[in-house]
């Protein structure tokens, strides 16, 4: 006990703890836990987007999209790394990951029908996912904190571009503007679910804040979120799909926020648990990919183990 | 003239997009992570030299089609790539072959490029030239890997080998459009870069324990749009959102 | 009305004409020669139901669209297939237990529709009827075959069970159109049909060792659109010569 | 030698030799060579155009080319059968396609890209599939002559359907046109090639026309292919791209027919030795189909084995 309350000092006085250092074992697991869901919703996350590489519209658009895949491939790597750092290997991570015994963001098992939502993915999710990862920077564990920093760089930039998208369709003909509401459409109520349930109803909260591994509630990042969002909805022109959603001057203790409308628990309970449109897709895809890579990375560990061989028997002469 | 160099153009520009849409089908699906970050790398390269190319091309046709028009809205027959860089991904060894081999060509092609009469050819040479050279060596490294790797793996790369050597030959020929850009000294010869093909891949093939087949019938007919089936599929995804809602921009 | 008719006619043709198209993507790859004749007997019979459908489709609606022009030329969004019917085809176990699961709903609501108030919905039931009863034999002989066949073939079943049930639950469920149909006794009531639905798909389980799951978390959208995103490539394919091509006839 | 004249004597009678008669080694192998040959061509000619059910422009079409590709595997059917009664069987004569060790037409070995191919398939390579069929209508062995009856009246309506889409497409717009050109410039040569060598050149035919498994001799049934075709290619206002055809009154003993210019028995012979554009195309995919199905043949044949033993034990209850 002496040890944790050591610990929690050095959390409270804002000192990062790195691999090294002793650290209680909820600590560890909760950031591996974490970590690698957070690693695996950015592996995950290249598949509804990458759905549309092949389709592109434009060369331009085409290039921009790969190298957001491609950003977020490298994302999962260094989330991966830093994981790794308390103790876990990526193959233990992807093999949890495949088997379903470790999650990634429920956002990702929505289909991506339509070309808009390439940009309401950008705008939407990467900005949900933005709002809940800035306080991350500032964790209390070092690996996790300077991964953060530079996936939230390159997330602002993310947004920025499918916001940018959603403006040319906006600028464009009506069945363009029709796909961006659409899109839209489908897509706000899953990114307010991204902040997960209500603070009543949340799990790992209360510890996680304790240890500055989380700052803010869900309810309070929600909020933020909607009240950054609606405003670049109205400029686009478009409608957020809730009936029930009013500004309301009182809020935020009176600067001024938006209520707005019951979200739909049953769909977000139904999703976690494996029984969205595209669960079983996800996984089912990633699954492909790990089997039918094996016997690549089965060769690459021969290869270089031939190598090694080779050079301890020259050295050896 | 402009008419030799546009259609020449085209066929540069055709190659880097159909063999960057093929690496780019990876994307997420890659055996490694490291690849899920290489491959889209690859395909980015591939897909930026054929803007530029396309870019070009519709200023050499002086007609107002910009790099998508040319990308997106020609036919089948139209495209005038070579046969190897529409070939199916089918695995990682045939992927990583087909790289090798269109930058083994690739590489000398634009250092030749470099003294090009063309302005804008020098231009897409000096940053081509450098993107080449690091898909040779990431290939380059995968071949030898696979090749000296494992049983199966030497299989599969064998396999790979003799499946799309027949392709290379291709790269090298020369379409009437080619000789005269080639006889005005603004685009390289491609006969010319056998030897520097043939010791880029032999150097590799040394490592990787492989052997070089000698092709007696080579696989000919891209550069003339004679397209292989899988060619239509491509395309129908390629250009499916530009055809479902003609006329708009992006 | 006539509205509410033309939707649930769109669900109908989309239904038939999405199988259709799956189970047509085997032509010339089954698994033995006679199968390479009966699944485009059941291709054939779907895609023929489907042209029936638009066309009467086309008629109620009035404004001139033809079958091709409903087949052919809408988004993505605006069809209102079942997911069932688009899901990819994966293996054999997969194909046979999707055909069966479609035509063992389709029988019995054919049949109903015999009686329909609407004469033209009677001609096409009429035809129809058979050909679902043909479907639900051979496929159901092949669940029964490949659930009691060897180990492998039974994992196979098993996980096709698993995967394609979720989907099930769509082909009961009544759009308001539908319900409109079916209140105006144009239309049978899809609800009203499980019973039938269970006892067809029991009797076969039964001999093919298989279970059926309870299914807690049905998959819906098709009928509002909400495909999977296997669809987008399956359009692409599908509309791609009349996209290209626009305004022709052929 | 005495059996030899007495068979030949039957042949030349215009007898039918049926399975269980007895026959020369030499004709039974000939009839299993060449029927087995036919029977792969029907089964890889599923193929090219199998390549364009998914894409076909219209529902009418699409269900025609459906049935047609249908109506190719029901006759490799009935020649897989007509083979059969000759001692082999369809497993073997599969393998030995798979294997390469067996042939099937050349022609099924160049690509399909685009749909005026489809026409021109019907047209063109039925049309001359029809001509070197018609007189196997009458060939010496029963069960083939019988199956090519059948064979031959489903290939006539093919080719009369292949005629008509190519009638649209030239009634079409001027892309439609072109296209229906293109596609008569890429298949026209390689149509003549289906006759196969000249007869000068050509192995197999004098014995066969002997045992009248083969009654007229290549060149007079490419002659024959060609006058009928050209003043058809003609009616579809599409030129036939050979410059040196031309009518030669003299021709066909003075009623008339066309010269026409070499064909290039370089890519003739390219093909044939397996070095066409689709050669290794068509053999993976047949081999992908056979061995994704092996599993499906097993699980019927144990089925079959499960439900005979069942019904033994329940008779000997």
């Amino acid at each position: 006990e002496e040890f944790l309350a050591a610990f929690q000092a050095r959390i409270d006085r804002e000192e990062k703890i790195e691999p090294n250092d002793p650290m209680p074992e909820g600590y560890r697991k909760t950031l591996i836990r974490q970590i690698g869901q957070h690693a695996h919703s950015e592996i995950v996350g290249m598949l509804p987007e990458g759905n549309w590489i092949t389709r592109a519209p434009s060369l331009r658009r085409k290039a921009a999209l790969l190298a957001k895949v491609q950003d977020e491939g490298g994302h999962g790597l260094y989330l991966y790394s830093a994981a790794e750092t308390l103790g876990v290997s990526r193959e233990q991570m992807t093999e949890e990951l495949l088997s379903g015994k470790a999650k990634y963001s429920s956002i990702f098992n929505y289909p991506t029908p339509t070309w808009a939502d390439m940009g309401t993915i950008g705008w939407l999710v990467d900005g949900a996912a933005i709002m809940n990862q800035i306080p991350l920077c500032r964790c209390s564990y070092g690996p996790y904190a300077r991964a953060m920093i530079r996936v939230c760089k390159e997330e602002s930039f993310h947004q920025r571009q499918g916001y940018e998208l959603l403006i040319s369709l906006c600028n464009g003909t009506k069945e363009q503007k029709d796909m961006a509401q659409d899109s839209i459409n489908r897509w706000w109520w899953p990114s307010l679910m991204m902040f997960g349930p209500h603070d009543a109803d949340s799990s790992h909260s209360e510890q996680s804040m304790k240890w500055k591994i989380k700052r803010f509630s869900n309810d309070e990042l929600r909020q933020k979120f909607i009240d950054a969002t609606v405003p670049q909805a109205e400029y686009l022109g478009l409608t957020v799909p809730d009936p029930d959603l009013k500004w309301n001057p009182e809020k935020n203790n009176g600067k001024g926020g938006y209520d707005h409308g019951e979200i739909n628990w049953v769909e977000f309970w139904q999703v976690v648990k494996g029984h969205g449109q595209m669960n079983r897709d996800r996984i089912k895809a990633r699954k492909k990919a790990w089997n039918d890579g094996e016997w690549v990375r089965d060769a690459a560990l021969a290869h270089a183990e031939k190598r090694a061989a080779r050079q301890t028997a020259q050295a050896a002469e | 003239m402009s008419v030799a160099l546009f259609n020449a153009l085209l066929e540069l520009g055709d190659d880097h997009l159909i063999l960057g849409h093929r690496v780019s089908e990876w994307c997420g699906h890659a055996p490694l992570l490291e690849e899920d970050l290489a491959m889209p790398n690859m395909a980015l390269d591939n897909i930026g030299a054929s803007r530029n190319i396309y870019t070009y091309a519709g200023e050499v046709e002086g007609k107002g089609r910009d790099e998508d028009q040319l990308a997106y809205l020609r036919l089948d027959r139209e495209y005038k790539n070579c046969l190897l860089v529409e070939r199916p991904n089918e695995d990682f060894a045939h992927t990583m072959l087909k790289q090798l081999y269109f930058s083994a060509f690739m590489e000398p092609y634009w250092q030749a490029a470099l003294s090009s009469s063309d302005e804008t050819i020098r231009g897409i040479a000096g940053k081509a030239v450098k993107e080449m050279a690091y898909h040779i060596r990431h290939a380059g490294e995968w071949v030898i890997r696979l090749g000296d790797g494992t049983e199966e793996s030497a299989k599969r790369m064998k396999e790979a080998v003799e499946e799309l050597t027949p392709y290379v030959e291709e790269l090298f020929v020369m379409s009437a459009d080619a000789q005269e850009c080639a006889d005005d000294g603004i685009l390289p010869d491609r006969e010319a870069l056998r030897a520097q093909w043939n010791q880029t891949v032999a150097n590799i093939f040394d490592q990787a324990l492989l052997e070089l087949p000698e092709v007696k019938y080579p696989q000919l007919g891209g550069r003339t749009g004679h397209h292989g089936e899988e060619m239509g599929f491509l395309l129908a995804e390629l250009q499916y959102v530009q055809r479902a809602y003609p006329g708009m921009s992006w």
